[in-house]
């Protein structure tokens, strides 16, 4: 259906974000910024939205199922020969879902922002890119075809770069904006080749607007060896994004940024872009085992691998950080085995607990004047209780204790990867439903680690910083007990069948996933996915209780893959309780006993470190000596300069025969005639 | 015994050009003994003025019967009015020019002026004949006075030496031509061109062919029979110069072309490939040498080789195939050159007086063209006119000779023409570079005379000069003096240059189509 | 009125009353030249106004000027040469605006010459008559040579120099080229014509048209400039007054490329057939190369002179595809490029202005001390590197679609251009404007002028502009990048048969109604399902 | 009666002989004779060549080339006068202050 | 006879073009002219024969010989050692190349010398193609030396 007010989700924050622009560059040296028009403006922009999008939200529950999409067509943006592209913004159930808690986190945590940042200089400038990133968010998840997307796509990393190195006098901190958008450039790298692939495949079958709707119809354009390769590249690019193997590097790094961009950007939305694509282009994936086989695959490592970084870092956001990337791998495994729903609710809980630990690790920096290193925290939930609640209830939730939000999500995941038979690596279930479950672990671990050193125990910095330490003001808590509050409920949008819930939030993305699947019937038995039979059921009643018999025969597997992955949480919990809040000493005793693991992990697996040896410094190094001294000026311009120098030698010569004898003269003359009469008789 | 003269009435209307520079030399020379302090300039530009409307009346108007009756001697033809007017054109120019020099120089005696028109005369006479005879002669009577007129300062060792090494290689050169002259003669029977062309081939005719060719090669200054030129171009008097890399040349190009066309020596004897590598030699050797350069004179005086090298491109298409499209291009290229020639020297004249060291314009013309920004402008022109760039004349007259060039099929030397020019721009703007882009000098410590001799003094073994030729530097009152003349010789062959360039036929005003449309009818006036 | 005529010489005009002016008033000086650049772009504004998105030549002008050899005043403007004319049109004003307060010396000849060089440029975008092209084309090299010359940096003298014997080096072989092909019109023909419409349809001997070719690429390819001729530009860039670099990069080097667009291709398709894969390679060689090269480079003007080598790489390239694609991201590329590096440039010259220097070194935290030149700054960067929502996207994605529909691996390569431009953009702001203020000078430098805002005022809203709304610009071109590729596609069908070749597959760019048909099917058939 | 081929190479070898000299001495004075030993050469030939063809105009071209080689002389001795004002010699060795 | 003439001649102008004194070189020279004079001679050349005599045997050379003793010249050229006979050589070597290719033509030339009236060569014969269909360059001839004139005054003459 078409909605021609569509536009006005993006465009709202774009005005309140130029506006801040002004008002920052009109007041830069005003002793005192207007800080509540300021902060009125900029929460505007992302409410707008959010109002909007409920909007959307209510209109598209008022559809049918088959049709459930609004769309608007705003201008023709680029039109040369076949190529046609549009702007032009779709939401879909995906979108919507994706829309409201783009625009919820992210209004939530402009209202926090106005609190944590009060006492920056650079106010106006902060909201100004706060707001164009909501702009640029919205952009890419309201796009209907992939080079509109990319604009957002490429938006969001601009504004992770500017938010990141906010603080820019910290040349620490400009670099690792520098690098977060640098990284996420090799990722783009990947999509705009994947681009091209597409249109090239497409312009045979007539097509190349590269709208969404488009790239549906013409899947059968795409030969597996072709969609496969377009998977990768794209998810090349969702690596970056999405902070993946190998291109996760730059997540930690970009913890440099305020606190609340990184609750926002790093951790509940932007970085999530990457799952969203791979979600929005399902048709795709479904077709290339192969590409969705390596997307789970290095979703599993890289949640393992992250995971077990977090647990000996020292720095509050930085555990947080490795745990977002250790997450979002989580969600590729998700969309990887082919459970978009399921990984998009990852998503979306995700973004509630995980907003919520990072608010909360600001409320906390804030209180302690920006210290961030844990061993100098601790017993702060007496000055801080609020804050400490809330932060339990999250940790909780990234845990997976039922019935908090994480834990739905997380277990649907868990049992997909179990469930779903992989047609190009049989063994492969199994592994990754250990390896995430060994993550999940880790991830236990590492938080209630945080949880103890941060909030339990006694406070082991100075004293004075302690007595100073105080609970978050209104506009910081609000949101935190609001996201908290989500953090508690929203996994039950997604209560599993098994547990006797509907799973609404499935039923609700399912028309959006409804070609994947198409495909997945028709394409060979490899998708012998359960999923896949309820859906067709569930179009005739949304919300309603889609019971399918394949589902009920699979219970009690799945209700025991589900009881271990509890246990494992559990464990991870209670090991962490007990190494740092009952036995301090343990702890230590334990890395002193394993130094190397211990190096290993505290120095991130020296990821950074190989990356900078093994390309950056030989990259710059060679353009250095090799192209520029040597073969730009040696070779290229000196053979330049040396045939001016030959011609100036010679010149010298010529000059040096004029000798100024008048008798050399005639002689030349005479060998001049000499050699015309010799020539010619 | 009685004799008949052979003289036709109309003969008079045939060489009344040049007679009328002859009287006008003879009553300066005259003049002079009466009225010491005239200055000669004004007079002497009436005579060639007049002379010049003279020739122009003859245009398209045959005086067959008085030419028949001097035997060929002399043909006014178009051809021949076309290169008298722009003889007399540049001997005018250059004694307009010169004015800045003779007030610095104290050359602007009336002996000069005579001379000057003598030598004209002798060009008119040499691209007038029809006759290998009366070409010696011409020639002799425009070299004897230029080599008086390069020994016009006496108390300069260079001027004297450029006098020597012209008069020597320049004898040579006339023995070797009268030579060529004398064998041609005996092959043939006649000394005329038409009827050379009906000569029977024979060696000896070839013999004698190329030692004319040598003596024209000589004149043109074509390598390797160039050697005299740049230290003649060095010593001479600037105006001098001025008169011998224009005037001189465009009669020496016209005797030569008029003798290739007519003599259709060509067909038999392989003169293609012999221009062929002349021009090649005679642009490399040029512009090589003149890259380095640091002293003006002799800088554009390689450059005058070189520039003769660009027109044997034109004359070696003649030669390949008798197309007469390369002869036109050369006497436009003649009329280009000289316009950027005669201006350049001009520029010279006037910053050699007012730039104290004069010559090395590296050194001594460092940022001159911001006190004199006109100069500056016009010298800039010049040289980029030199240099073959558009909107130029220098451009468009390149252009014309590579057309033919490559309508001949001469690609490789042509393709060799354009790296010579590519050559020849640097050396060009490094006269630009010294004008404008160096910082100008301070004030000059000393005022050195350019003319003194002591600038030379320590100039090697040949500096020791008599103390008794030691000249008195000139008055100050008329180095001060201002050279409108100078100054409107300059604009005036600016405008040429740009006219000539891009100038488009605008109602009467002839065009540069127009003037190559002359070139051509001057060409084919030979058949 | 004669339009076009009025474009190309209303500058030469106002130079020429600029001569006239009284002595030693410096801001009339600037005053009437900046009048006289505005007039020019009001010029160009009502050219584009003018103009439609048809497939010919427009607003043409013609008169006989040396008619015994078929030369002609021969003026005429399409969707290839419309853009680069306004470009040339707007980076005039600017031109002046950016140097108000920079040149002090000469302000005089400095405002001559510009003057002169915009209508040299303008001159060679508009010639529709090969001796008038090249007569404008060495025109317009004269006074940059000054330019560069007079008011340039320490080392000015070797790189003007340089550039002049570079760029001379080429077209002089293209002069030869030009007359060779005139000449072998006229064999054919009896007649001869400099005129560029009649040339287009003479059927040149392919074994020639190679060499055709290969001069004027060559001459076309310096002035791009394209690996390995390129070493002339850095030079160049480096010691030129900021307003020559900013004509330099935003106009100069475009009449290479439109040189390929307006001759070397069309004249001799053959030619390009057999130049394309050699000169593809160059120009992804260039783009990866200028990157890497740029990262390293010590100097901000330098860092920006190889990215323009970069950056022209990418124009080549589409260029060289040969697609409608291609060509539009080409011509595309070009503006954004004139528009990016031109600010860049201006940007470069206004820190120079204050602090004397470029290099990278001597800066850092700028942008505490001039916030608004670090946000104009951020801004043109992100407009460089292709941001996507900014023009440089629109160039970069069109030519990389082109070029990979031509070939997969080129376009791959050149792809990785984009990530680098990235890293060295961005590093160098990183090392300009971030991080702490490490010398007391930088921290007392004053910010942006009004004057200087309004200099890059237009530039950044055209860079919004051509970015969120490309569509009007690429309209005009369709119809001109049409005719290009029939007259460079034609050939070589013909060849293709000729040679008993198979015929290539048909040409995506003519929108064939089979296929449109095939396309609407589909369309109908998942409407059924 | 000797045959015009001998004729022509006297007037050859005189020729080349003049040539030597002017290559070889560096004495002005003798160099200067050198020219005027090769302009009597020429004429020699025209008058073989005049009379062997039975044409007078021969003697007409020697009569006017010794009036050029007469005033050759003169203006040639008048500038090794002039120039040995200059450096009390006539070497022309010692003449090359524009050489490089 | 005519061996004899030219024999000497040539032997002269050798002899003249290796003298160190410029005073025999030009006696030597003046011999030269006198047997070309004879030649010209056998050649029915009555008036050549005549003028050679006056004006270069005459004329000329007393003219040479009077800036001889004028400018009083010193034996200059005592250095007329290795190097000059290294010149002499060498340009001896590009002579005789010239000779081997231009003699092969001058030597190929066969003439048959045609009966002439007495007339020939002498001053009527000579002066009435001279004044007619030479006018011209008789008139030419006349100028040149005028011109002459006037520069020879222009260097000759002292300095102010």
């Amino acid at each position: 259906m078409e909605a021609t007010w569509l536009w006005l989700i993006p465009i709202a924050p774009l005005v309140t974000s130029v506006l801040c622009g002004a008002i920052a560059l009109a007041t830069r040296n005003a002793e005192a910024p207007p800080r509540r028009l300021v902060g009125w403006l900029a929460c505007l922009g992302p409410g707008l939205s959010f109002a909007l999008s409920l909007l959307a939200w209510t209109e598209l529950r008022g559809l049918m199922p088959v049709g459930r999409m609004l769309s608007q067509t705003a201008y023709r943006w680029i039109d040369s020969g076949v190529l046609q592209l549009d702007v032009g913004f779709v939401v879909d159930p995906l979108s919507s879902l994706m829309l409201l808690f783009v625009t919820g986190v992210g209004t939530l945590i402009h209202i926090y922002s106005t609190g944590y940042m009060h006492a920056e200089r650079g106010f106006a400038r902060y909201f100004a890119y706060l707001n164009l990133f909501m702009f640029s968010m919205l952009i890419l998840v309201l796009a209907d075809s992939l080079p509109l997307l990319f604009v957002g796509w490429e938006g969001v990393g601009l504004c992770s770069y500017l938010l990141i190195g906010y603080w820019f006098e910290d040349p620490a901190k400009a670099a690792a904006g520098k690098k977060a958008f640098v990284v996420n450039r090799i990722g783009d790298f990947g999509v705009l080749i994947a681009m091209f692939l597409v249109l090239w495949t497409l312009q045979g079958v007539g097509s190349a607007s590269l709208s969404f709707a488009d790239l549906r119809r013409h899947t059968e354009a795409f030969t597996p060896a072709l969609a496969t390769a377009v998977c990768l590249l794209l998810f090349l690019g969702a690596t970056g994004k999405s902070a993946q193997i190998p291109l996760y590097v730059w997540l930690p790094d970009a913890m440099a940024g305020p606190t609340p961009v990184s609750a926002l950007i790093h951790a509940a939305t932007m970085v999530t872009a990457g799952v969203y694509l791979v979600a929005r282009m399902h048709f795709l994936f479904a077709l290339s085992p192969v590409a969705s086989t390596i997307v789970a695959v290095v979703g599993a490592a890289t949640a393992l691998l992250a995971a077990t970084i977090a647990v000996a870092q020292n720095d509050f956001k930085k555990v947080l950080a490795y745990s977002t990337v250790s997450q979002l791998g989580y969600m590729f495994v998700g969309v990887g085995v082919g459970a978009y729903g399921a990984g998009i609710f990852h998503v979306f809980t995700h973004a509630f607990f995980k907003a919520c630990l990072f608010l909360g690790s600001g409320a906390v920096i804030h209180a302690l004047h920006d210290e961030q290193d844990i061993r100098r925290m601790g017993g702060l939930r007496h000055k801080m209780p609020l804050t400490f609640w809330t932060f339990v209830i999250a940790t909780l939730a990234l845990a997976g204790i039922p019935p908090l939000a994480g834990f739905f999500s997380k277990d649907h995941i868990l049992w997909e990867a179990l469930s779903k038979p992989n047609v190009v690596a049989p063994w492969l279930p199994p592994v990754l439903w250990v390896v995430l479950v060994a993550a999940a672990l880790c991830t236990a671990f590492y938080m209630w680690r945080l949880v103890a050193l941060v909030f339990l125990g006694s406070f082991r910095g100075d004293a004075h910083t302690y007595e100073h330490a105080h609970e978050a003001p209104p506009s910081m808590a609000m949101p935190l007990v609001l996201l908290a509050t989500g953090s508690v409920l929203v996994g039950l949008l997604g209560v599993p069948h098994l547990l006797g819930g509907s799973n609404r939030l499935e039923s609700w993305l399912h028309p959006s996933f409804t070609l994947a699947q198409d495909t997945h019937l028709e394409s060979p038995p490899h998708e012998g996915e359960e999923s896949g039979g309820s859906a067709a059921e569930t179009e005739a009643s949304v919300g309603h209780e889609p019971v399918s018999a394949h589902a009920t025969s699979a219970a009690l597997p799945e209700s025991a893959a589900m009881a271990v992955a509890l246990a494992a949480g559990l464990l991870g919990l209670g090991l962490g309780h007990q190494l740092y809040v009952r036995r301090p000493q343990a702890a230590s005793a334990l890395a002193m006993r394993l130094p190397a693991v211990r190096r290993l992990l505290a120095g991130k697996y020296f990821i950074d470190e190989l990356y900078a040896a093994a390309i950056v410094r030989p990259l710059r190094l060679f353009s250095d000596r090799v192209l520029w001294r040597i073969v730009d000026m040696r070779l290229i311009d000196g053979s330049v300069r040396l045939l001016g120098w030959l011609t100036w030698a010679l010149s010298v010569a010529f000059r040096f025969a004029q000798s100024g004898y008048v008798q050399t003269y005639v002689l030349v003359v005479v060998l001049g005639v000499f050699a015309l009469l010799w020539r010619v008789l | 015994m009685s004799f008949e003269f052979a003289w036709h009435p109309d003969a008079w209307l045939l060489v009344a050009p040049m007679l009328v520079v002859c009287g006008t030399a003879l009553v300066i020379l005259v003049g002079d003994l009466f009225l010491p302090n005239v200055r000669w300039t004004i007079p002497a530009l009436a005579g060639l003025a007049l002379a010049a409307a003279l020739a122009l009346a003859r245009w398209n108007q045959p005086l067959a019967a008085a030419e028949a009756a001097l035997n060929g001697a002399l043909r006014l033809d178009a051809f021949a009015i076309f290169l008298q007017v722009a003889i007399l054109a540049c001997a005018g120019l250059s004694l307009l020019g010169a004015q800045a020099y003779h007030e610095r120089a104290g050359t602007g005696r009336a002996e000069f002026f005579v001379l000057v028109l003598f030598a004209t005369v002798g060009m008119m006479v040499l691209v007038a004949s029809s006759d290998l005879i009366t070409m010696f002669l011409g020639l002799e009577l425009l070299s004897f006075p230029t080599y008086v007129l390069c020994g016009f300062l006496r108390q300069q060792i260079k001027s004297n030496e450029a006098a020597l090494k012209y008069f020597v290689l320049g004898s040579f050169a006339s023995s070797v031509f009268l030579y060529g002259i004398a064998l041609v003669w005996g092959a043939s029977g006649s000394t005329q061109l038409a009827e050379i062309a009906q000569a029977p081939e024979s060696p000896l005719l070839y013999l004698g062919a190329l030692l004319v060719a040598t003596g024209f090669l000589f004149k043109i200054g074509a390598v390797p029979f160039h050697m005299w030129v740049p230290d003649v171009y060095e010593g001479a008097p600037t105006p001098v110069t001025m008169l011998m890399a224009t005037a001189v040349k465009i009669a020496a190009f016209g005797a030569l072309v008029r003798t290739l066309l007519v003599t259709t020596l060509y067909q038999t004897l392989p003169l293609g490939t012999i221009l062929w590598w002349c021009a090649i030699l005679t642009m490399t050797v040029g512009n090589m040498s003149a890259l380095t350069q640091p002293n003006i004179k002799r800088m554009l005086a390689f450059s005058s080789v070189a520039h003769a090298g660009y027109m044997l491109v034109g004359l070696a298409a003649v030669a390949t195939t008798g197309w007469p499209a390369g002869a036109s291009a050369v006497l436009y290229y003649l009329l280009a050159y000289a316009a950027m020639n005669i201006g350049a020297f001009t520029v010279v004249t006037l910053l050699g007086r007012r730039a104290e060291g004069e010559l090395q314009f590296d050194r001594d013309w460092s940022g001159v063209a911001r006190r004199h920004p006109g100069l500056g402008v016009a010298m800039a022109l010049f040289m980029i006119a030199l240099g073959g760039l558009p909107p130029t004349a220098g451009f468009f007259g390149k252009y014309s000779l590579f057309r033919a060039a490559l309508d001949a099929g001469l690609v490789s030397l042509v393709v060799i023409a354009v790296l010579n020019s590519l050559v020849s721009v640097y050396y060009y703007l490094r006269v630009i570079v010294a004008m404008y882009m160096k910082a100008e000098r301070e004030a000059p410590p000393v005022l050195l005379d350019a003319l003194a001799p002591r600038v030379h003094a320590f100039d090697g073994p040949g500096a020791m000069a008599a103390p008794d030729v030691v000249a008195p530097p000139p008055a100050p009152r008329l180095a001060e003096a201002r050279p409108w003349g100078a100054f409107l010789a300059v604009a005036v062959c600016a405008v040429l240059t740009l006219w000539l360039g891009i100038g488009p036929s605008l109602g009467g005003l002839p065009g540069l189509s127009q003037v190559m449309a002359w070139a051509e009818a001057a060409v084919e006036s030979l058949r | 009125m004669p339009l076009l005529s009025a474009i190309v010489f209303v500058p030469m005009l106002t130079a020429v009353a600029l001569l006239l002016l009284p002595r030693g008033n410096e801001r009339l000086v600037r005053s009437v030249a900046l009048l006289g650049m505005l007039l020019d772009l009001v010029l160009t504004l009502m050219a584009v106004q003018q103009s439609n998105n048809g497939a010919g030549f427009q607003l043409v002008e013609r008169a006989a000027w040396i008619p015994r050899w078929g030369i002609e005043y021969h003026l005429g403007m399409d969707g290839i040469s419309l853009w680069l004319v306004a470009l040339t049109g707007l980076l005039g004003p600017i031109a002046v605006l950016g140097s108000w307060t920079g040149i002090t010396q000469r302000v005089r000849e400095f405002h001559v010459l510009l003057l002169l060089l915009q209508t040299g440029m303008q001159g060679t975008f508009l010639s529709l008559d090969l001796f008038l092209f090249y007569v404008f084309w060495e025109v317009s090299l004269v006074p940059m040579y000054f330019l560069i010359g007079i008011w340039g940096h320490e080392r000015r003298l070797y790189a003007a120099i340089k550039f002049v014997l570079f760029t001379l080096a080429g077209s002089l072989l293209m002069l030869v080229a030009i007359l060779s092909l005139v000449v072998e019109h006229a064999r054919e023909t009896g007649t001869y014509t400099f005129d560029l419409l009649t040339l287009y349809g003479t059927d040149i001997d392919p074994a020639h048209q190679i060499w055709y070719f290969a001069a004027f690429a060559l001459a076309f390819a310096i002035k791009v400039p394209l690996w390995p001729l390129h070493t002339w530009l850095p030079d160049a860039h480096v010691e030129a007054p900021t307003a020559g670099s900013v004509i330099l990069a935003g106009i100069l080097l475009k009449m290479g490329g439109y040189g390929f667009l307006r001759f070397a291709m069309p004249l001799f398709p053959h030619g390009l057939a057999a130049a394309t894969p050699l000169l593809m390679a160059v120009s992804v060689i260039g783009i990866v190369y200028g990157a890497l090269v740029s990262m390293v480079q010590p100097d901000m003007k330098k860092l920006v002179a190889y990215s323009s080598v970069s950056h022209l790489g990418f124009v080549m390239l589409g260029i060289l595809s040969a697609n409608t694609q291609g060509l539009e991201g080409g011509i595309y590329q070009m503006l954004n490029h004139g528009l990016s590096t031109g600010a860049l440039f201006l940007l470069v010259g206004m820190l120079y202005e204050r602090r004397h220097s470029r290099a990278i070194a001597d800066f850092g935290g700028l942008a505490k001390s001039m916030p608004i030149y670090a946000v104009v700054l951020v801004f043109v960067t992100l407009s460089s590197i292709g941001l996507p929502g900014l023009n440089g996207f629109v160039g970069e994605f069109l030519i990389l679609l082109g070029a990979f529909k031509e070939s997969r691996l080129h376009a791959v390569i050149a792809t990785t251009g984009v990530v680098l431009g990235a890293v060295y953009m961005l590093w160098m702001v990183e090392r300009v404007l971030f991080g702490p203020i490490r010398q007391e000078a930088n921290r007392r430098v004053h910010d942006l002028s009004r004057r200087e805002i309004l200099t890059f005022a237009p530039l950044l809203v055209l860079i919004v502009v051509m970015g969120v709304y490309p569509k009007p610009f690429l309209d005009r071109m369709h119809g001109s990048v049409g005719t290009l590729i029939r007259r460079v596609q034609l050939d070589e069908r013909l060849a293709a048969d000729k040679a008993g070749a198979p015929r290539l597959q048909a040409d995506d760019d003519v929108r064939l109604p089979a296929a449109t048909a095939a396309a609407e099917s589909t369309a109908s058939r998942e409407g059924a399902r | 009666m000797v045959g015009l081929h001998e004729y022509l190479v006297v007037s050859g070898l005189l020729f080349l002989i003049g040539a030597v000299g002017v290559l070889t001495r560096t004495n002005g004075l003798i160099l200067f004779m050198s020219l005027e030993l090769m302009l009597n050469a020429v004429n020699l030939t025209f008058v073989a060549l005049a009379r062997y063809t039975g044409s007078l105009d021969g003697h007409v071209f020697v009569f006017l080339v010794t009036a050029v080689a007469a005033a050759e002389a003169a203006v040639g001795l008048a500038i090794f006068v002039s120039l040995f004002r200059l450096h009390r010699s006539v070497n022309v060795d010692q003449m090359n202050a524009m050489g490089e | 006879m005519f061996y004899a003439l030219s024999g000497i001649s040539v032997l002269a102008a050798l002899w003249m073009i290796t003298r160190r004194s410029p005073l025999s070189s030009a006696l030597s020279l003046v011999v030269t002219f006198l047997g070309l004079a004879a030649l010209y001679a056998m050649l029915d050349a009555q008036l050549l024969f005549v003028v050679q005599i006056w004006v270069y045997a005459g004329a000329v050379m007393v003219l040479v010989l009077f800036v001889i003793m004028l400018l009083n010249l010193r034996e200059e050229e005592s250095r007329m050692a290795a190097a000059s006979w290294g010149r002499f050589a060498l340009c001896g070597i590009l002579a005789l190349g010239l000779a081997w290719k231009a003699f092969g033509v001058l030597a190929g030339v066969r003439g048959i010398a045609p009966p002439v009236s007495s007339e020939f060569g002498g001053v009527a014969s000579v002066a009435e193609i001279l004044f007619t269909r030479y006018l011209v360059q008789f008139q030419l001839v006349g100028l040149l030396l005028l011109a002459v004139v006037v520069g020879v005054v222009v260097l000759a003459k002292r300095a102010r």
